[in-house]
This record gives structure tokens, C-alpha cells and sequence, in this order.
């Protein structure tokens, strides 16, 4: 059991609206990987993340999750994933505390953990802020947060580093080393080099 | 079980959060029901007989008005594809936002009823079936919303579309509930009404979740 | 059912098999047709209280049966669909829509012509009369929610969700005679003790049942062939401007 | 002048472009009408008393569903933000949106009057009141409703609390509408309903682009 | 007259919500001008452009358009402004042509500009494609299009590279090095390096 990787692309085709935006892709992710999904604008870089998680259903080949076919989306109580993508999915009327305190709600996070992670991004003077007031970057980071509250081993990242600047980008990179030492593992697309360590490339062009 | 509840207050915090809906709610309630007589005139027998109906269209427009926002900015802004990956089935979730959605828009109108009998000039003594029908009937109200409601975040508009498509479908609750109002007043008896009223609210409770997440799936693809 | 399904799931199994039905339906629809309007026209007698007027009967009664049939059967489809998630399910739930929208509009025009003699009005408020008009609305709905999609697939898809939540005005058509006292005729052929109607107005009825239902089956094929033809030229045609790209 | 027309153009294409809002905003109407013999009972007499009433309340509340709708997608993508720094001043922007809001909600209502009057039973000799009430009060009511429209883009909510807002706004063209009806019945003649709304319209005209424009401007800081 | 520069700042002075964004903040843009503004997250690099195009309103200081003290946001038939932004401001529902054609209209592009510009950044083949087919990328390179259908001399640009792969920021660059090298002039926002001659930086930190 322990052998099977975490998630499994065995040859996946996947098209949409009858266009095809990709076909025979493999992809194995065990603990401790990051896997960087690179590519042109175009080539299916989130269709793909999106195929993995469920959400979009694919057309040929398997996609094994601890070596079953379910999907995170389609029975998430089976199975834990952290979602970054291109939306933040943060409310603009609630304050940076009730958006973080929700999801730690949702995944049951504890205190400490939610506070350590606030303080890891030095955001702890903003929780009482709207987001609203937030700038672009600050949106992103307060997502960054969200997701080291997130309990999952598995984290799907979608071009996480939009928005941030060069100091924040580094603090990126040590969460997910971080996150991939403690047995975690990553899946992340992006157009930027990444300065994370044993990375395996993904490249859809 | 807990994860529900925390989403229903969660919504319930972001419907009052700064913009108080419900007080909303329960002033358009208020108002739609004033329009009746400054639209109709004010003779009072005339009033009085279109009394329940007056109510239940009240209950219907302000459900049209408010369904459309229930999902959308969740689904718009991610959180919807978010908070699938907890614990939550899409299911619960749906059923969490219709729950806070009827506490926010529903419930006020019942627990408002008692008043409008007196603004609308509803025979104090028919108040019962009237409190009766809303009772059962906004439920399902939002129930059968939902769905057009979560087709509507798909297809990215609103407004007067989201409506179409969601008026017929809740006009058979509007016949049964202003039905009963009136057939009880006619002497005929509204259980009759009441019965079928009830039935649809189990039905709809079981159905509408599970179809309302098809369509919020639907929009994910 | 599902077997039955499951051989149709193949969209082109189903175009050709369509495709070799099709003419058959069509001379169905015609056969019936012709007996049932000789029937209805010549050799059925008037009624003894309306006189001629009962004779609309031979259209308006079919056209309510399809009107409600083709929901039923569309929320059949859209059960399928959703559950087993056959391609072929939703198409033709969409392609039925406007066919049924038609019946129901026959259903209601001819209702109101009959009910001028002999209630003395076009349209009442009554139950059974406003529930139909509730089923045409459905089913406008239900075309036009399609068209919002800028993918048709998905656009079915959509519609076939919100079928099933439509379903529930089908007993309410159907039971409004019995729960509300209304102008509207109770049933007399379609009731649990057996038809209670006179077998002379039997038969043209029947006839011009089966016509409609030929008639429907008739258009379902010949649309869903022309729209699986339409998706594929649609298909080719971005897979090209794919190729063209690269 | 060119430049504005184009704007209508787009927003007519918008809101026509696979969504049909014209459509729908008809099946609306339909329904809405239908709604009051459904929900208030089926006596002739009783209907014809407030048919006026009717559909004047069938025009506010495609208006109060449409209109929160109206800026809300323009500003929140930004595409208000770049319009302005076209040669067109932002207030007509706004009318230009007015206008196109108009013809796709309150013309349809206008010319669909005449099957209104049968559906609901208003007696054809009143039809021209009718119609004229339509033709001049509807543009108001987009007039009236575009900056509570705009505000609540600022608040960034919608739904109820936009048509709590609104809805006093809008109910003296409500009642001078519905009004002009009952008392052309009655006897007494609606000219007088008639002068006052006509005399809302070039106010609401010269006034609500201004203050919506304000509105999207406070938005922006 | 001719030697008014495009923009100026005079040590302008910015709070929002009762907090200084900024101070004393000067700025000259001249024609042939590039100035990156760069920034920590939240250091006011946005606010800054929004100031100076009048959406914002300044406590302080002066900001003059061709030595004149008005914005292209209040009067903007008086000066021309590019504008993009952290928001799209695309249609989903509509085509890549009509959303384009929309702009191309209202600012009166040519017809050749329209299709030189497309075909610029080898996007003909989209151009009867809903916006909502496209991805994150290729909606930003929309908004590069839209950009030179803009007949403005000045070019505000909040972050425009987000989502872009490799291959399309250096058209980026290309595109913002020809305007310039025409007369025109840039002021760009962005945390990445911009491979562009001659530019000035701003720096909001
Ligand atoms: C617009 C008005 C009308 C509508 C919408 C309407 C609708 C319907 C529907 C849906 C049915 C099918 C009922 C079922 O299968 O249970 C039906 C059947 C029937 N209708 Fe109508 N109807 C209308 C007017 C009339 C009028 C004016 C008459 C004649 C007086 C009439 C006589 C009948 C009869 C005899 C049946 C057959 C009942 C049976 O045997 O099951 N209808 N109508
Ligand atoms: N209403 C407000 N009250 C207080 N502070 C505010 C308000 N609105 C914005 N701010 C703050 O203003 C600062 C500047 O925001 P701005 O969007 O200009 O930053 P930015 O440099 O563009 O950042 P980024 O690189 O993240 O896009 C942010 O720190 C933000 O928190
Ligand atoms: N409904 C559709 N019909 C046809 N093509 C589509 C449809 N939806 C998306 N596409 C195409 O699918 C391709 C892949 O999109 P995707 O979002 O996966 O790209 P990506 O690699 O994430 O790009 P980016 O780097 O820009 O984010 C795009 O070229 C897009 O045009
Ligand atoms: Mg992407
Ligand atoms: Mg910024």
C-alpha cells in the first residue's frame, strides 16, 4: 500500500468542446515530489491540474488517486487536496480573520497552527482588515496562508506567484519545500523558475 | 454534521456582514406588500380578496431577487470549487446556502406575516393557514430555486434570464399556497391545498440539492 | 430498459438505426392519420349535447396526452442522463422540447376554441387550464436555456437538470380535475376502472393518438440525425483551426 | 454621438449575444401577468380592476431584476475603468447603457401591451392609457433605478438590498402609472396621472446620469 | 509647449482609509519615455497609477498632463489614456472580435491597425472563439491587443504580464519597445524584469 504513489496519470487524452488539448500524458507523484507543470499559454496547463482533481472529466486513460480511481472533487471525504488556482476565492466584505478562520473551520485546523501560519506570511496586522482593502499581492499571500492551513498532503497550485513580489516569491518557495520535507507533495504550474530543490518538470507543449 | 452549520453561520455572516439582507428582506417585504393597494386602489373588499395572493407573489419576487445571488459569488470567485475539497459533499453544501438563504429571506416573511395581514387587510382569522402555507412553502421556494439559480452561475448571467427559468417552476407553489389562502376563505377548505403543498417539500428537499450541484458540476467542466 | 439503452448509447448506432426507422414512422404517421381523420370527420357520430364542436376532441385530447407524454418521457431521459451519463440521453431530450412545446400549444389553442361553445369563454383561470400553460412555459424555458450556452452539449446538459425540477408540474396537470373543482372534463379514457367513453369516439381518439405519437417519433429521429451531423462538422471544424495553428 | 450609439449597440448585443435578455424579459412579463389571475383568484371583475395595477407591478419588477444587473458586470471586469478613457464622458456611458437597458426591457413591455390587456383582461378601450403610462413612465424607472443600480456595484451586493433601495424610488411612478389607469376607468380621467409623468421623465433624464455617473466615481476610490 | 513633459507628478501625497499609500512621490514622463514603477506588495504601486490617471484623488502634491491640471478620467475627450489593469474588462459571453471590435470602435482604429495588431500576436485563429474558451494567458494577450488598438500616447500598465508565458512577454516587451520608439510612453508596475532599453525605475518602497 504504502509503494502506490499519492496520484497516478496514466495516459490521459482530455478534450474540450471538441478540441483536443492533450493526449498520452503520464505523470507518477509520490511524497516528497514537486512536479512543475510547464508550457505555452494555451497548452492545457490548468485543463490538466483540473483533469487530476476531478473537475474536469477526462476523455481516455486513468488517473489513480493512492492507486483507486476516485476523485478529490467527486468524494472529497476520501480524499484531501489543496486548491490554488486563478480565483482566489476570498470574500471582499468579510475580514482576512473570518476568510482564514472559515476555512480553518472547514478542514478543523488547529489554533496554533492558524497563527503560525499568519505570522509565517507577517500578516497578523492585517486580520482585522476587509479584504477589500487588500492590494493584489496581499490577496495572494492571505491565499498562501490559506493553504498552509490546509491539512491536505497533496497541494494542485495554479500559477500561485501572480501578484507577488521577489520577497514573497522566496517565502513561496520555502512553503512548499516545507510542506514537500514533511512528506507532502506539489503539483504546480507555472511560467516562472521556481527555486525549490529535485523538482521534476511536466512540459505540455 | 459540524462543517454544516459552520457553513450555514458562515453565510448567515456574510449575508448580514455590512449589508444587513435580511433587515433588506424584510423591508422589501414591507414595501411589495404596500404596492398592492397603491397599485390597486384601496378598496378593502377588493384588497382583502387578493390578500394571500398579494403576500405569496411578495414571497415569490423577493425569492427571484435573492436565488440568483445565493451561488453565484461563491462560484465565482472559486470558493465553491474550494470548499468542495472538504469534508463537505457539494450536496451539504448546496443544502447549507439554501438553509441560510431560507433564514435570511424566508423566515422573515413568516415570522412578518402577522403584519402584513394587517397592512394587506387579511381576515386576522384566516392568519393560521396563511402562516401555514408560508411556513411549508418558502421552503421549497428556495429549494426549487436553486437549481435554475446554479444554472444561472453557469451560463454567467442573471437577472430577468435567471427568473424565466425559474418562475415556472415555482409558480405550482404560488397557485397551492395563494390556493389554500383562498379556498379556506371561500369556505371550500385549503387542506386540500395544504396537503399537496407539504408533499412537495420532502420531494424537493431530496431532489434539489443533489440537481443543484449537477449544475454547479455542470459549470465546472 | 437500461439494456435497450445501453444498445442506443453510440450515437452513430443510433443515427443509423434511426436513419432505417425513420421512413417507417413517417408512414405510421400518415396511415394513422388518414384512418383517424375519417374516422373523426365522417364516421364518428355528434355529440348529443355539444353537436359538431365535440369533433376538436379528435386533436385537442392527443395533443394533451403528447403534451404531457413527451415531458415525461424527456424527464425520463434526463434521469439517464444524469445518472448514467448517456450521451445520447440529453439530445434527445432536447430534441423533443419543441415537439412538445407544439402539442402543448395545440392542446391549448384547440382547448380554447372548444371552450368558447361550450364554456362561453376562450380561457378561465381553472387549474388544469393554467397548469398546461405552466408545462408550455417549461418547456420555452427549457429551449430556450439551451441557447444560452455558448456549447450546446453543455447547454442539454443544463436542460436536462432542470427538466427533472419541471416534473413536478405533471401530477399536478394531471390530478388538477380531481383536486379543484374545475370546468375542465375529469378524465374518461385514461382512468384506473377502465374508459368510460363511448367506443364510435373511441377509435378515431386512438387513431389520432397513434399519429402523434408517429409524428413525434418521426422528428426526434430526423432532428437528432441532423444535429449528431451538426456536432461533427462542428468538431472537424476546430480540429482544423487547431492544425491550421500549429 | 457616433461613439454612443456604438456603446448601445454592444450592450444591445451583450445582452442579446446567446442570452436573449429581450426574450426573456417578454416571457417575464407573460408571467408576471399571469401571476395575479394564478395567485388572486379567477373572477373576471375583480381582475380587470387591477389590471393597470398589474401590469405596472410587472414592470417594476423586471426592472428592479434587471437593473441591478445593468452596471454591475461593466464595473466589476474593469470595463467601465477603460471606457471612460474613451472620448465618451462617463455619464453618457451611462445613459448610452440606460438606453440599451430600455430597449431591451421596457419597449418589449410597451409592445407587448395590447396581449397584456387581453391576457389580464383590461378592457381595449383603455389600452392607449395604458400604453402611453408605459411608453413614458418605463424609461423613468430605468432613469430612477440606474444609480441605486450604481451604488450597489460600489457595495459590491445585489439581489434584495439593490431593490430595497429602489423600490421607494420608483413607487410614484408606480402609483402615477397604475393611477392614470384607475381613474381613466373610473371616470375621472388619467391626464393628470399623465402630466406628471411626463414631467418625471426629462428630470430623471437631465438628473440620473449625473448622479449614477457620481455613483461609479465613488466607486473608483 | 512642446517641451511640457507628458506627465509629472510633483511630490504627491496619497492616504486611503487614513493610511499613507505614499508621499512626496515625483514622477516625469516624457515622450519616448519607459518608467517601471517596482514595489513590495502593497506598496502602493497600483494606487500610484490610479492616482495619476484621476480615479484616485491625491491629498497633496500636483499632477500635471502636458503641464495641465486635469485627468484623463474626468475629461478624458481632452487627454488620451491606455489602461490595463489587475481586470480584464473582457466579455466573456462575446467573440474575441466583438469584444476587440468594441474597443477598436470606440477608440476609431483603423481597420488595419485592427488586424495588423491580431495578427501581431498570432491570435486570428481565436478571433470567432467566445472569451470564456480562452485561457488565463491567452485573455491577457487579448488585453495586449487591445492595447495597441489604443490610439493613446501613454500607456499605463498595472502587472500586464501576469499569467503570460515566456514567449509572450518578450512580445510584451517588443510591443511596449515600439511604442515608445513612436513617441509613446510607458509607465509599467510589475515585480518581473522587463528586458526593455533605456527605462527609469520608480521605486515605491
Ligand atoms: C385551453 C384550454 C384547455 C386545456 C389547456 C386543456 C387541457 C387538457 C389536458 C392536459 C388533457 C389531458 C388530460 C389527461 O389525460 O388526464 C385534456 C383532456 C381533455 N379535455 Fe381539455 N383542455 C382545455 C379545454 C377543454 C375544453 C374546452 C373541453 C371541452 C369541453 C375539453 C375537453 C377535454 C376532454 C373531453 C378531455 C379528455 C379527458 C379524458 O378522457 O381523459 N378541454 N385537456
Ligand atoms: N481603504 C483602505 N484602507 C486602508 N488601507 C488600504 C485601503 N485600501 C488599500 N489599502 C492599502 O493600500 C496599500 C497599497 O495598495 P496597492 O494596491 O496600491 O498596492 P500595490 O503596490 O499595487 O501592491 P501589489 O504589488 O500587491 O499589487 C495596500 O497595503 C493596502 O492594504
Ligand atoms: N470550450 C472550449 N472549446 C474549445 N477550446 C477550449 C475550450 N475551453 C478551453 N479551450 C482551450 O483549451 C486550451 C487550454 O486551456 P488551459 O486553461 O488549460 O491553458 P493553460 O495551459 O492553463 O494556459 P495559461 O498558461 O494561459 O493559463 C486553451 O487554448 C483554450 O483556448
Ligand atoms: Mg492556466
Ligand atoms: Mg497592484
Amino acid at each position: 500500500m504504502a509503494n502506490k504513489p499519492l496520484v497516478e496519470a496514466k495516459s490521459i487524452f482530455f478534450e474540450k468542446g471538441g478540441r483536443r488539448i492533450f493526449s498520452s500524458l503520464t505523470m507518477v507523484l509520490n511524497e516528497h515530489d514537486i512536479v512543475i507543470v510547464k508550457g505555452k499559454n494555451g497548452s492545457g496547463k490548468t485543463s490538466f491540474l483540473k483533469c487530476l482533481a476531478g473537475y474536469y472529466s477526462i476523455k481516455k486513460g486513468d488517473i489513480l488517486w493512492n492507486g483507486e480511481k476516485i476523485f478529490p472533487v467527486q468524494e472529497p471525504e476520501k480524499i484531501m487536496l489543496a486548491w490554488l488556482g486563478h480565483h482566489n476565492a476570498i470574500k471582499p466584505s468579510l475580514t482576512v480573520r473570518e476568510n482564514l478562520k472559515f476555512y480553518a473551520d472547514l478542514w478543523s485546523t488547529s489554533q496554533s497552527d492558524f497563527y503560525s501560519s499568519i505570522n509565517y506570511l507577517s500578516f497578523s496586522n492585517y486580520l482585522e482588515f476587509p479584504v477589500s482593502w487588500l492590494s493584489a499581492g496581499e490577496k495572494r499571500r492571505l491565499c498562501l496562508i490559506r493553504l498552509m492551513l490546509n491539512p491536505a498532503k497533496v497541494w494542485f497550485l495554479d500559477e500561485p506567484t501572480t501578484f507577488l513580489d521577489v520577497e514573497n516569491k522566496k517565502i513561496f518557495e520555502d512553503v512548499i519545500s516545507k510542506h514537500v520535507s514533511n512528506g507532502g507533495a506539489v503539483v504546480c504550474a507555472t511560467h516562472e523558475e521556481l527555486k525549490v530543490k529535485n523538482y521534476k518538470t511536466l512540459n505540455l507543449d | 454534521m459540524r462543517n454544516f452549520f459552520k457553513l450555514v453561520l458562515r453565510d448567515f455572516k456574510l449575508v448580514i456582514k455590512g449589508s444587513n439582507e435580511t433587515l433588506a428582506a424584510i423591508m422589501f417585504y414591507v414595501l411589495a406588500i404596500i404596492m398592492f393597494p397603491l397599485s390597486s386602489g384601496t378598496e378593502t373588499d377588493l384588497l382583502s380578496k387578493i390578500a394571500g395572493g398579494a403576500i405569496w407573489m411578495a414571497a415569490l419576487f423577493s425569492s427571484l431577487l435573492s436565488l440568483d445571488r445565493m451561488l453565484r459569488s461563491d462560484f465565482e470567485d472559486g470558493s465553491l470549487e474550494l470548499m468542495v475539497l472538504s469534508k463537505m459533499s457539494l450536496e451539504s453544501i448546496i443544502l447549507a446556502k439554501c438553509l441560510s438563504h431560507w433564514l435570511t429571506n424566508g423566515l422573515p416573511l413568516v415570522v412578518l406575516s402577522p403584519i402584513l395581514c394587517i397592512i394587506i387587510g387579511l381576515d386576522f382569522s384566516y392568519w393560521w393557514i396563511l402562516l401555514l402555507t408560508l411556513l411549508i412553502g418558502t421552503p421549497s421556494l428556495t429549494l426549487i430555486g436553486a437549481t435554475p439559480a446554479a444554472l444561472s452561475c453557469v451560463i454567467g448571467k442573471g437577472g430577468v434570464i435567471t427568473a424565466m427559468v425559474m418562475l415556472p417552476l415555482m409558480l405550482p407553489i404560488l397557485i397551492l399556497g395563494a390556493g389554500a389562502i383562498e379556498a379556506e376563505i371561500s369556505g371550500l377548505g385549503g387542506i386540500g391545498h395544504l396537503y399537496a403543498l407539504s408533499a412537495i417539500l420532502p420531494i424537493s428537499l431530496l431532489v434539489a440539492p443533489f440537481l443543484a450541484a449537477k449544475a454547479v458540476r455542470l459549470g465546472w467542466e | 430498459m437500461a439494456g435497450i439503452f445501453n444498445f442506443l448509447a453510440s450515437p452513430s448506432r443510433f443515427r443509423r438505426l434511426s436513419e432505417r426507422l425513420y421512413p417507417y414512422t413517417i408512414f405510421l404517421m400518415v396511415l394513422f392519420l388518414i384512418l383517424g381523420l375519417w374516422y373523426g370527420i365522417y364516421s364518428s357520430p355528434p355529440d348529443y349535447q355539444q353537436g359538431e364542436t365535440v369533433r376538436i376532441m379528435y386533436v385537442h385530447v392527443p395533443a394533451a396526452w403528447m403534451a404531457m407524454m413527451i415531458y415525461f418521457s424527456m424527464t425520463l431521459m434526463s434521469i439517464f442522463s444524469l445518472v448514467w451519463r448517456h450521451p445520447l440521453a440529453d439530445l434527445l431530450a432536447k430534441e423533443s422540447a419543441p415537439i412538445g412545446a407544439m402539442f402543448t400549444l395545440i392542446a391549448l389553442v384547440t382547448g380554447s376554441i372548444w371552450g368558447k361553445p361550450t364554456w362561453g369563454t376562450w380561457w378561465v383561470w381553472d387549474a388544469r387550464l393554467t397548469s398546461v400553460l405552466i408545462l408550455f412555459f417549461i418547456y420555452l424555458g427549457h429551449v430556450a436555456l439551451i441557447k444560452l450556452f455558448d456549447d450546446e452539449e453543455k447547454g442539454s446538459k443544463a436542460a436536462a437538470i432542470l427538466t427533472i425540477i419541471g416534473a413536478i408540474n405533471l401530477p399536478i396537470i394531471k390530478f388538477s380535475v380531481d383536486w379543484w373543482n374545475t370546468l375542465h372534463q375529469p378524465a374518461s379514457v385514461m382512468r384506473l376502472d377502465g374508459p368510460s367513453i363511448h367506443i364510435d369516439m373511441m377509435i378515431p381518439l386512438i387513431f389520432m393518438a397513434f399519429a402523434f405519437l408517429f409524428y413525434y417519433l418521426s422528428f426526434l429521429f430526423i432532428n437528432t440525425q441532423a444535429e449528431l451531423y451538426k456536432r461533427r462538422v462542428k468538431k472537424i471544424y476546430l480540429q482544423n483551426l487547431m492544425r491550421k495553428e500549429k
